[in-house]
């Protein structure tokens, strides 16, 4: 989101009163005297369908082919699902609690003035958009967040249990971290840079997918006895999608349709491509196949780590986190699976939990490299800030974690986790939804 | 009668089903299987994880034949199918008693 | 349209010299002494994009999942042959038809003068935007609207027949009809309000279809022994596209990127979620498992029924929209199957049909409901707009069904709606295409 | 490229002094002076989203369908490689050469001042646009164009030599062409036109296909006994996929959000319907079977051929282009395949190499053809300009056709073209990339 | 005991099976098979080229059964999937030594 | 010798398979197969009409054998394919008259 780094947010001085600071200055109110500006109101239109296609068929389709083919529509079905509940939950109180003021709450989580969109007439503006706009854009954030970490309970998951995880982690996790970074919360104030979601959509929902998965157990024989992707094609062409989407999600997080949304484009192009081409040097060299499904897991690892620095590197920096992402999160894979033993089955936490981490950390290091890289915001040194990423990292993992195992807890206290070993075995596509996926 | 079933490597389909057409005998019946013996099936890894697949793809030919066609196709199977490399099939010879035309309820050898 | 709710169009009174007034006030004319915007002009070209990403693949692929794999492709091709074969018929006739002043009788239909568009200049404006832009946008809907019918008669129809009826259809119904409504013809006259095409697109589409799938009859095996959807995840993937793509339907049908189009785009994504889980919760309590195709259907049966009401009503009209879709459409299914005993094969009438309608009902009722909603045009009362729309429907119905018997008639008279029934047990795709869907 | 027609190219005097006077004038030095516009960059924004979209997925998926089951991944794999490694190379070289000015080789070549967009600061304009969006929508072109070629070569190729092959040809034969014609070398300075690319796309990727086909040789079974496309309905996803995107290709070009964009892609998607139902009408009357992979080449076809005129013809000259790359196309593949022999297994050479060089010789013929057409720039004869234009084709034909040749043989001295045989049998998904693509 | 293995046109299934359950026979295994003989395959043309199909889309059933319904069994099938036309397919007639029903571990006609 | 065709449940492939290795039998070939029989096929509901689908999935496989491992191989099978739930199966008997490796030309038991 640029507001975290716009010029009005610059000024809030780092310092130990940063969070009585940005309760006062409030970094994020939108500029009501400005105008709407067509342009910029046609780009964020247009940003608002990419991020929807992310998750709409693109992430579903992703996931899906990575499972059993008698597990496919479960996947499809989670994600739709996922997507409906989160948009109504994002109507009645999650944008109200990230985006409108919480009064003295208001460094830890946002109010309920907005909900259902109460207050806001037809010509409030977020700075240069209407506000409905900026409302439907954020909308889509709220939607593939969770349904990311669709990716670490396929195959084995109550559906029942999805939904209602879904409806509760957006409310206590999504909503206030999102609230922090660009709600004017505590993140904001001490000066904290996430431009379209390292920390808010990437870490939260990687570090809350291990813990989903831990919480769950394994598939049924994890880890030696397992399928391969059943579609491979379906996950290239998800991750493909994928791709396409960010270009909204990333440059449509410029808010306008400008020259910082046309470098935000660029460095994600170039991220994703570097990781995308190392990830698959990596097999190639390891394994002697350079795979599909390594290529495009290389592609997502590189998205996910540009994020929260597409506003503020150059090409080169993204060189540098498109290699370092596919390096990383290659190793990522292999500890969570070999060493950690937890069958996050698609990698929510390696790829997205640890590439969101990372590029959060890496971005005050490489904000000044090269051409058209802007540098740090006025006044910030490269430590300075690296520490301040540091300390939004420690506290979103720690409320990811944290929040997301008392929810798990609270809903296993009263119901269950998994799908009967039964509907598991034969598939939850037909145990579960009564369907089946190919009738070929 | 014979009732012969075949398990051969899938790309040798074509050069057996012309040699037995060189016998004369056009009809066979052709089924997609997974084969297990003495040759190993493949790993895939992906994102780092190995996952074994156990069978090979194999393709299982059904012909049923006039006991005195029997060795001349067999050795046309065997010339066709073998590459020398393991797993290059068996051949299964069991008694056929009786074969029936659908379309025109022949019955025995001129059913084929 | 946004045009049916503009001030200018809010000026014509209602009254029983409304048709005659239409034609001298022209509600429609372009505003030809505004500038082009090029944030608008932005936004609609990428409208147009999603528009056709509607149809190609979405709608393609949500009625290609549906069938028997032995038809996947005759589905595909027929969609695909439909929007080349609109483009053309709307390039030729359709466009002049529906948007030009058809002199006297411009309450009932336009003139030929734009036919090839004809007279239309490089500073030609429509609104803010250049002609050529407008003239697109409105193909993408023409593109459409006949391909909604594909749901009608797939697994048996004549590959012959669907060209013919659709040549005939566009310039017959979906000309005439589109003209009363948005180009000034005597719906615009009475003040009928459908913002992106519950009359003009759904109700047209969704009685014919109805028309079409009673006189060519039902498929072999109908109703007991017919095959399942054979891939849902391709109906998934489609209906995907088709929400992503109904932003660019609605929020598009504003022809500018400012407010309104934002809360369109606002309160179509609010239907088609509240839509979506309320199938799901039908099928959940119903048969005990909640599928993918069910959840789906009930995205397109949301988004079918906001579509008319998309300018006029707030989050919260959304939500009872959306909901009502999904409990109305629903047993639309099950009466048409059950009841009528038609074979509509894939629901054209329940969903898109009962939905246009539906929304068209209920937009005055909804239209002051709750935050953000504009209320109705000044000057209407609730249920004198209700009249009107109540008057709109049953016009264009009729109309729909009248003429698109006759077509097929004709058509039948001359030559066959049905593929030889040895076709259609083999499929259609070898039979009539000569390929076959999937050589795995 | 709209820059190629822009009024400042048209001053260059078409003289015998051409390609100097091109290093003089420098017809396409962006006006520095003119302000960012954002309704132009909302628009080349989505534009690029919708480009990269063209070839991920919608290209993999045009050309995975084709295949044999047991290739479908290496084609998608090639396809997503050649778009990460084109990506890296456009930002180290491709951008520099093509669009940097190259002093005294200006004519044939760019320089290297802008490699790693050096130079190029947070302010720096291409006409409306900030330079990294018109940076990004270019890259998108130098991936797709290398990426088409993939056709040529699936199924058997080697998949090292495809990316040593992707990253020389891009050097060495896009980057010139592209500055020759849009970045101010001798073909612009000689006022050849060439909206979106049937020259430096098209002709470029379908007559280096050709070379490539023949220097690797045939496909095992080639001619009598291949496979059968596995999946026409991935072919159609892909190439409606292709056709939506397409709008941002030619449309985009405009660089701008105005009339020229409108009218480009009303041009386009007519000539796209024009030339698929010409196709469709084709095989049925010679084949009594119209089939969908029929239809959708019709469609590719009809869309490479518009690309050069998309700026210069109205909807009239659009319906002739679409019918003649139809019917011209469809006689290319034949002649191909059983005349020259020439396994260019999906038709890369007769579909865009010939449909580009039609449409470029078309242009002239048909620019003032009915309303909407622009007619030739000033000054034009239609004669003067198809020799111009002739001139076109020839350099780059020639041009293409030696480099790729020198290329391959360079890498055929060193190394192989082909994959080992067995790898062919066993197709390439299982032995080289260790992935297979269905698993049901 | 016979193990007879009908090779038929795909939409005759469901004739066949319904007319041997007529007969008190309702278990049978069914394969999706592609079936070489008399009839042809056919051709698909893409984009000029002409692919040769040489198999046929057929269904195999496979009926363990006692020796005393044989002939009523073959009846049944012949009369449902007969279409007079060339491939409607055939009927082989092996012997069966023994069956065993899993899960009661019963042999013999009581297992069927 | 014998050829033994035992019709399971899909996931009991691998225990089945197991158990026969025990036995030093690595040899055997499966199809993917529809099942009819006693056990029910379900039911599918889109969009509130019912689609009954009566055959189940099953997987068919086919083992050659010297005649001397026959009991011990029926024993292997039922014991890893019995869930003791209805549709578990059958295992049926034929007698096989030769065998032959095509790749060296081997008959009889040692082509096993
Ligand atoms: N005892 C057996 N019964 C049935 N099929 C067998 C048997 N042994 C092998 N096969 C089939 O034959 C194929 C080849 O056998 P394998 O032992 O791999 O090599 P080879 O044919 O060279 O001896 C196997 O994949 C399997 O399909
Ligand atoms: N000798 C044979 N052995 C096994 N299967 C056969 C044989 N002959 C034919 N078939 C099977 O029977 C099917 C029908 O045979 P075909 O010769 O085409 O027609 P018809 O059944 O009318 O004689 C074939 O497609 C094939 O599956
Ligand atoms: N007579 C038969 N001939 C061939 N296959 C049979 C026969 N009866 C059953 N089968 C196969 O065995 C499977 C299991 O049979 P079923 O009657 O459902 O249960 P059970 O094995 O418990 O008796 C069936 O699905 C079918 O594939």
């Amino acid at each position: 989101m640029k507001r975290g780094t716009a010029p009005s947010a610059l000024r809030v001085v780092v310092s130990a009163c940063a969070i009585v600071g940005a309760l006062v200055l409030g970094g994020t109110t939108p500029a009501l005297a400005q105008e709407a500006s067509r342009g910029d109101t046609a780009w964020v239109l247009t940003a608002t369908a990419l991020v929807l296609f992310m998750t709409l068929p693109g992430l579903a389709l992703f996931y899906g082919g990575l499972v059993r083919a008698q597990n496919v529509l479960s996947v499809l079905m989670q994600c739709a699902a996922i997507a409906c509940l989160a948009s109504l939950v994002w109507l009645a109180l999650g944008y109200s609690l990230a985006f409108s003021s919480g009064g003295a709450l208001d460094p830890l989580i946002g109010g309920l003035s907005k909900a259902f969109l109460a207050g806001v007439g037809p010509d409030s503006l977020t700075g240069t958009l209407p506000e409905p706009v900026f409302f439907m854009f954020q909308a889509t954030f709220a939607i593939i967040t969770p349904a990311l970490i669709v990716g670490a309970f396929p195959e084995r998951v109550s559906f029942a249990t999805v939904l209602l995880f879904t409806a509760l982690w957006l409310v206590l996790v999504y909503a206030p971290v999102c609230h922090w970074v660009w709600g004017g919360g505590w993140l904001a104030g001490l000066g904290a840079i996430d431009f379209a979601g390292g920390l808010v959509v990437h870490a939260t929902a990687g570090t809350s997918a291990l813990v989903f998965a831990r919480l769950l157990g394994p598939r049924q024989g994890f880890p030696n006895e397992l399928s391969p992707p059943h579609n491979p094609g379906l996950t290239m062409m998800g991750a493909a999608m994928l791709w396409v989407g960010w270009f909204g999600f990333n440059a449509g997080s410029a808010l306008a349709a400008d020259g910082l949304a046309g470098r935000a484009m660029l460095v994600t192009h170039i991220s994703a491509s570097t990781a995308s081409l190392t990830w698959m040097a990596i097999e190639w060299s390891r394994y002697g196949k350079p795979s599909l499904v390594g290529l495009v897991t290389g592609t997502i690892a590189g998205l996910a780590t540009i994020t929260p620095a597409a506003g503020s590197v150059g090409p080169l920096g993204a060189v540098i986190i498109g290699a370092a992402a596919a390096v990383v999160c290659f190793e990522g894979v292999k500890i969570v699976k070999n060493r950690l033993r937890i069958d996050d089955s698609l990698d929510v936490f390696a790829v997205h939990g640890v590439g969101g981490i990372l590029g959060t950390l890496l971005l005050p290091l490489l904000a000044g490299l090269g051409p058209l890289a802007p540098g740090l915001p006025e006044g910030r040194s490269v430590f300075g800030q690296l520490g301040v990423q540091a300390i939004g990292v420690v506290g979103v993992v720690i409320w990811s974690v944290v929040v997301s195992a008392l929810i798990l807890l609270a809903i296993r206290a009263v119901s269950r986790l998994r799908a009967p070993a039964d509907a598991e075995t034969e598939g939850l596509d037909l145990a579960v939804h009564g369907e089946r996926g190919y009738t070929l | 009668m014979k009732y012969v079933i075949a398990i051969i490597k899938p790309h040798r389909l074509e050069p057996v089903r012309e040699a037995l057409s060189r016998l004369g005998i056009e009809g066979m019946t052709v089924t997609e299987v997974k084969g297990f013996g003495r040759q190993r099936g493949h790993k895939e890894i992906y994102r780092g994880a190995e996952y074994t697949v156990n069978f090979l793809p194999k393709v299982k030919i059904e012909i049923a034949l006039d006991a005195a066609l029997l060795e001349q196709a067999i050795d046309s199977i065997v010339s066709a199918a073998n590459t020398g490399q393991i797993g290059d099939g068996k051949i299964f010879v069991l008694d056929l008693e009786d074969a029936l035309r659908i379309r025109t309820s022949e019955r025995g050898t001129s059913a084929l």
